[in-house]
């Protein structure tokens, strides 16, 4: 590797008198260049951390998993009954109330958010933004038991008065989500919508576009890739939530009768039964958290995809 | 307190500017211009960095109330009527006097919804009106020939020079009848530099042009007048302090400050 | 001259008319933009409304409840009366273990994406990694925890198999907002290191590492408001037991769960309402705590 | 010097006097007892894969859990009482009512003499030795309908019946009264008898169940004081306060419990 | 290709340049750059916006190692040996060659801490040795007297011109045989401009300096030897376009270019 000939040897050649200061040009010293080298393989399997726990958290969950496959098999795992002490352990009906916990947050949850990220950025006064934006900041913070305490104190008991019911179910699940994720929502739009050029938004308005007019044909549009990622991270966040969901829905894993009747939803039955759960019914749990994993991952698999196509 | 040298005289104004003052919110940023602007030629801004040039040139179509804060005094007329009179809507005012920026700043749409979309704003909803406009506009901009076949393509995706063209054809497809140009060619490059020009020449004689430069030699060779703004003392308002025909002022400016910063003396 | 000009003439009729013609179905600009301004600020006023409906909900019923001896006392008797000073206690330490096994494991992996990844598969796998580890649900963290760190690698339900797990959920923050801190420095300012004959690594630990704590703290103290803040992860990692943890195997409750197991049981709302308070009183310290950071480091 | 502890886990029914026990005992003592409540399924699955010393469970074992050689100590008597909403006019059911209402079939008070309103089932949670104990003395193999509501806590059970006027659920009897909850819950009279200390160590009153310590093989010395403590005269007042009945209750009038 | 007018020969070069060759990854930037650079004297590079001065400026010190993907051909001889040979340690060949650049880049520490970075990364670590270090090189930066007092401040609390002068500063801590300039006066005020030029001046007997401007002016009045890169067409690479003493280039350029580039006809 060392190959002192590449350089020529400046006695042999120098010109007359100008070699003051004249020395060779030192060569990677082999310390140095172990040193940089181990420290730089340290980084490395530093960042290498994140890669291995996913796969891990993936492996792991997954060889719990496995005699899903074996034992109760694909398709009554994806079957509508949920009875582990009957030995049924059908995931459909959870499943389907995860996704209309979901849904029905995203539908409440995405207009308010964005709506008040726009507010905030391209409407409000200064003054006052700076004083809800960082409110909003802020209570992107508060954790999720907090809500599902609010959830259960305020919510339900109001749902159960309208309803006439006992309160728990997807319209409360709905509220609690809503409100949770509005604040993820708004800073990431706020994200977007500041990450779009001040100058279009000029030459929208030296066109002789009315402010409504610039916002949702230009900056809208322009910040479409950013938006659609806050809203793909809210769904996120409101298919992953556990304890506030488990605090308002009713926890009966069944097809609902309507929005106010009980239901359970992926993550709350695993947070209910994994206490006590043991043999085929751990497994099954181990499995709704394989399918939980999935599912988040491939979220964020779209919303990198989509970042992508927004960089284009 | 400004100096004037065969500068246009109200009959020949497309906007008269009479004891124009401008804040930002405390900051007093422009005093005492009196000025009027020719019609259907090309006036040019120059002065140092910092001398309100663009902060003037966005008081004539009322970009700066998207500034919190800011307030003018004076009367600035635009045809005869007051542009900061009570009831005039800037939102109409914008679309009669059209600004192109120093950055290229097309939408990130097609190039056919970029010049689309101030029709599309006045309700023109015909597709084969606005066919006809948008392929009017590129031509007028010079930009017909290089992008005809791709009016599809996104705006972002043209050369700078090109998505410069692309915003003045954005801008000719309201009918502006004036046209305001800050810095537009600082940022693109020589050749686009030189289009840029042959186009303002073609557009001058039905539109009337400001535009902001700091390219002495560019506001020499295309403007008709030449408007020199200063600010004298850092913090205290800048103001006009010579305006003419461009060429007394680039060949004999009779203000002591005009001719230092003409000659390179700073600046 | 006569030809290139009449181009442009009839131009300009063609695109008068055109516009002229589409006029008249102009609908009032006017109306639309003030109806739809205003449904932008109710959206923004309905957020804010609800957020502070739960802000002020839980300090006007938890302040009544909040005392020293709250704070300081350990839970008593049939209905928990008394304090909660064993579940603040078990989440200090275990935020804090989480801290010290994320910190140097995200900064060092932020350092090597940000100064030493050449731009490839490995670094976009290693992004899609952590963005991932980022949006795992916390029960299925709660899972693997159990699964791996309680009974696999025997560390029983403890402090430690809180905290692992807990570091994981902390990492991506923690490594993101570093990358952004390490990629805000200057690349001016390295260059300057680098032209006085720095190696990469004393660029990075004398310039880099030292110009970027502000944001790399401010970091830290948002991921440590989300672990403090974080149930689903605990439950079934540290256990439930009411006690002082003094080693990293000993169990403990934290006051996210301690609140969960209140609600649940509903008989001591009281103090339901107090540990709710203390907890996001906590929370929302850390989190302006990092916000003056950040601000300090810009 | 190694301070050892005992871990105790499972029904949240036996929460409050497994947490006093340990309080008074860790004072006399200085041996920690971490108490944790998820359920008696929670403890027994605990003690059998070693992460407690001791389960708290208020149902006695199952037959799955018969062959994992635990040892059953029961520590208390209790009844399950059935209870509804204070403006709810109906005051007593049959067992077999109570089987047909929690099965689904009967679904509106009016069938039960009460107002026109229908029947919201409140159930506990499958970890739950209080629903399993439900399940064997009151179901009797019949399935519980799948749509009613399921709660992780016998608090939540009380608080939500306390506030729906068709709610109908089913808590430890010592439960019903609480000085802490600012809400009241009514309890029905089961095959006309009433829940009472009485009534439920003489074995009258159909729903009631024995409070059981799980031991796996020979527990430790501090477990196995822990577990006397619990059992001695010392804690009758305590467990009396918390509304059961102490074992001596039905030592002192000589009757066994079913 | 080049034309070169009374250029430093072999044997007055500090730093004799080959058939060099340069890529950004796949975009060649610069072509057969041949030239030497005298010892002790100052050479300026001129031409206009991204025609490859900086590139090549920092090819000089191997700062383009860092910007993935770059690749080099040819020879580049510091003193006779070839600074891309292989093995040789960029790290030792910058503490040789130091750099200032446009931007003033104090590091965010003490204008102490700033001078004896250098110093330090070699191992000095004796108080008094940097105390000494400290000193001299911000007595020859020009700037002991305006900082000797407050030597625990910011450096970035110093005005712009102090800035650069404290890199400066900070650059003749480590002793390098020469000193890369890339518009070191384009961000400072003038009389700070005024400052850097005489410290220059009194620098170049004892180094060589070379110093890459946009301003003709600059140029004129403070370089021995003048460079002209160029790049004529977008895309293609740029190259050294004529070289040769200040005097001769300014005013008597051999190339049509430079002539056109020097008389302000384009750039
Ligand atoms: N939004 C603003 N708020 C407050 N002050 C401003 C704002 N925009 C500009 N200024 C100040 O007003 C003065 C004039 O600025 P302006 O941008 O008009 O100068 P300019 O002549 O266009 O300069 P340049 O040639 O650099 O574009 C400056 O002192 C500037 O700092
Ligand atoms: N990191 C880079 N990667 C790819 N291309 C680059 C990079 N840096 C510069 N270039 C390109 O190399 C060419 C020369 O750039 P360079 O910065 O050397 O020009 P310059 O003469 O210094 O210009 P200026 O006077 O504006 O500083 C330009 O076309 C530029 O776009
Ligand atoms: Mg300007
Ligand atoms: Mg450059
Ligand atoms: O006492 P349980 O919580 O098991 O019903």
């Amino acid at each position: 590797m060392d190959e002192p000939d590449a350089v020529t040897d400046p006695t042999e050649d120098g010109p007359n008198g100008l070699d003051r200061d004249r020395r060779r040009l030192a060569l990677v010293s082999h310390g140095t260049y172990m040193k940089e080298r181990g420290l730089q393989c340290l980084f490395f399997a530093c960042a290498l951390v994140a890669v291995i726990t996913v796969v891990l958290i993936f492996a792991f969950t997954m060889i719990e998993a496995a005699p899903v496959f074996s034992d109760i098999g694909i398709g009554e795992f994806f079957g509508l009954r949920w009875a582990p002490t009957e030995g049924s352990f059908g995931i459909a009906a959870l499943a389907a109330g995860s996704g209309v916990v979901t849904l029905g947050a995203l539908v409440l949850g995405v207009p308010l958010g964005i709506g008040t990220a726009v507010y905030l950025t391209e409407i409000a006064t200064e003054r006052v933004r700076g004083i809800v934006s960082p409110a909003v900041d802020l209570l992107a913070g508060i954790p999720s038991i907090i809500y599902g305490f609010f959830g259960m104190v305020i919510i339900r008991p109001f749902v159960a008065a309208v309803s006439g019911g006992l309160g728990f179910g997807a319209l409360t699940a709905w509220f609690v989500l809503a409100i949770m994720i509005v604040p993820t929502i708004t800073t990431l739009t706020m994200d977007a919508l500041r990450s779009i050029p001040m100058g279009i938004r000029e030459a929208s308005f030296a066109m002789g576009a009315t402010k409504w007019q610039t916002i949702y044909k230009v900056v809208l549009p322009a910040a479409r890739f950013g938006i659609v990622d806050a809203i793909v991270l809210g769904m996120g966040r409101a298919i992953g939530e556990t304890m506030a969901v488990l605090m308002v829905v009713g926890n009966a894993p069944v097809i609902p009768g309507s929005v106010t009747s009980p239901i359970s939803t992926l993550t709350s039955q695993i947070a209910l039964d994994m206490s006590y759960a043991s043999g085929l019914h751990r497994t099954a749990l181990f499995a709704m958290g394989v399918v939980l994993f999935v599912i988040s991952a491939s979220l964020v698999g779209f919303v990198r995809l989509l970042s992508k196509m927004g960089r284009r | 307190m400004s100096t004037y040298q065969s500068a246009p005289d109200a009959s020949m104004a497309a906007i008269a500017i009479r004891d124009f003052e401008f804040w930002y919110s405390e900051f007093h940023a422009l005093t005492e211009v009196n000025m009027n602007i020719a019609k259907d030629s090309i006036t040019a801004f120059i002065g140092p960095s910092g001398c309100g040039k663009s902060t003037f040139l966005r008081c004539v179509n009322r970009m700066n109330d998207l500034i919190e804060g800011t307030h003018v005094e004076g009367r600035m007329e635009l045809d005869g009527s007051d542009i900061y009179a009570e009831g005039v809507d800037p939102v109409d005012l914008r679309r009669r006097v059209g600004m192109i920026f120093q950055q290229p700043n097309p939408f990130p749409k097609s190039i056919y919804e970029n010049v689309a979309f101030g029709p599309r704003l006045q309700g023109v909803t015909k597709k084969s009106d606005l066919d006809d406009i948008v392929e009017e506009s590129l031509k007028r901009a010079n930009l017909w020939k290089e992008v005809s076949s791709q009016l599809g393509k996104d705006g972002l995706a043209l050369s700078g020079g090109q998505q410069q063209r692309l915003c003045i054809a954005r801008v000719l497809a309201v009918q502006p009848d004036v046209l305001l140009m800050d810095e537009p060619c600082s940022a693109i490059d020589p050749t686009s530099v030189q289009k840029v020009e042959d186009l303002m020449a073609e557009l001058a004689p039905q539109m009337t042009i400001v535009i902001v430069t700091h390219n002495m030699q560019q506001a020499a060779r295309i403007s008709d007048y030449t408007a020199f703004f200063l600010q004298e003392v850092a913090g205290e308002p800048a103001t006009l302090i010579e305006y003419g025909q461009t060429d007394s002022i680039f060949t004999s400016p009779m203000d002591q400050r005009t001719e230092d910063y003409i000659t390179g003396r700073f600046g | 001259m006569a030809s290139e000009m009449r181009e442009p003439i009839s131009s300009r009729e063609r695109i008068k008319r055109a516009l002229a013609r589409g006029a008249v179905h102009r609908v009032s600009k006017e109306t639309s933009n003030a109806v739809m301004l205003g449904v932008f600020r109710a959206a923004a006023y309905i957020t804010v409304f609800v957020l502070v409906a739960i802000l002020g909900y839980v300090l006007v019923n938890g302040i009544p409840n909040i005392s020293l001896e709250f704070i300081f006392g350990w839970p008593e008797g049939v209905n928990a009366e008394g304090g909660i000073w064993p579940a603040i206690v078990s989440t200090v330490y275990v935020t804090a273990l989480a801290m010290l096994i994320c910190t140097p494991v995200a900064v060092l992996a932020a350092v090597y994406l940000a100064e030493y990844a050449k731009q490839g598969h490995l670094v976009e796998i290693i992004r899609y990694a952590a963005d991932t580890l980022a949006s795992v649900p916390s029960i299925v963290m709660g899972l693997f925890g159990y699964a791996l760190f309680v009974e696999t690698m025997g560390f029983g339900l403890s402090m430690l198999s809180a905290a692992l797990a807990l570091a994981l959920l902390m990492l991506p923050i923690v490594m993101r907002t570093t990358e952004e801190a390490i990629r805000a420095v200057p690349r001016y300012i390295r260059w300057g290191a680098y032209g006085l004959g720095a190696t990469k690594w004393q660029v990075v630990s004398k310039i880099v590492l030292p110009g970027a704590f502000g944001r790399i703290a401010t970091g830290i103290v948002l991921a440590i408001g989300r672990a403090i803040g974080e149930t689903a992860v605990v439950l079934y990692t540290m256990g439930q037991a009411i006690n002082l943890p003094v080693t990293p195997l000993d169990s403990g409750r934290p006051m996210t769960v301690h609140l969960y197991l209140l609600a649940n049981d509903g008989i001591n709302m009281n103090a339901a309402y107090g540990t709710a308070l203390l907890l996001v009183i906590i929370i929302l310290t850390f989190n302006l705590f990092a916000r003056y950071l950040s601000r300090k480091g810009k | 010097q190694v301070s050892e502890h005992v871990t105790v886990s499972g029904s949240t029914t036996c929460l409050p006097i497994a947490e006093i026990a340990a309080e008074n005992f860790k004072q006399r003592t200085s041996t920690d007892v971490l108490v944790s409540g998820l359920g008696s399924s929670a403890g027994i699955e605990a003690v059998s894969n070693g992460t407690a010393d001791i389960a708290t469970s208020s149902r006695d074992l199952n037959d799955d859990e018969r062959s994992l050689g635990l040892t059953p100590i029961p520590i208390a008597h209790d009844g399950i009482a059935i209870i509804v909403n204070t403006s709810n006019p109906v005051n007593r059911v049959t067992t077999e009512q109570l089987r047909r209402i929690y099965a689904g079939q009967i679904t509106n008070w009016s069938e039960l003499g009460g107002d026109d309103e229908p029947i919201q089932l409140v159930n506990r949670d499958e970890a739950s030795g209080t629903r399993e104990a439900f399940n064997t003395l009151v179901m009797k193999k019949v399935p519980f309908d799948r749509r009613a509501a399921v709660l992780p806590g016998t608090g939540q059970v009380r608080d939500v019946v306390s506030r729906s006027k068709g709610a109908i659920g089913y808590i430890s009897m010592g439960f019903v009264k609480s000085s802490f909850a600012d809400t009241e819950v009514k309890t029905l009279d089961v095959d006309g008898i009433k829940a009472t200390e009485e009534t439920v160590t003489s074995g009258v009153y159909p729903i009631s169940r024995d409070l059981y310590f799980f031991v796996k093989g020979t527990p430790s010395e501090a477990a196995r004081r822990y577990i006397d403590y619990m059992l001695s005269d010392q804690m009758d007042a305590m467990i009396r306060e918390a509304g059961f009945i102490p074992m001596s209750a039905s030592k002192d009038t000589g009757n066994e419990v079913s």
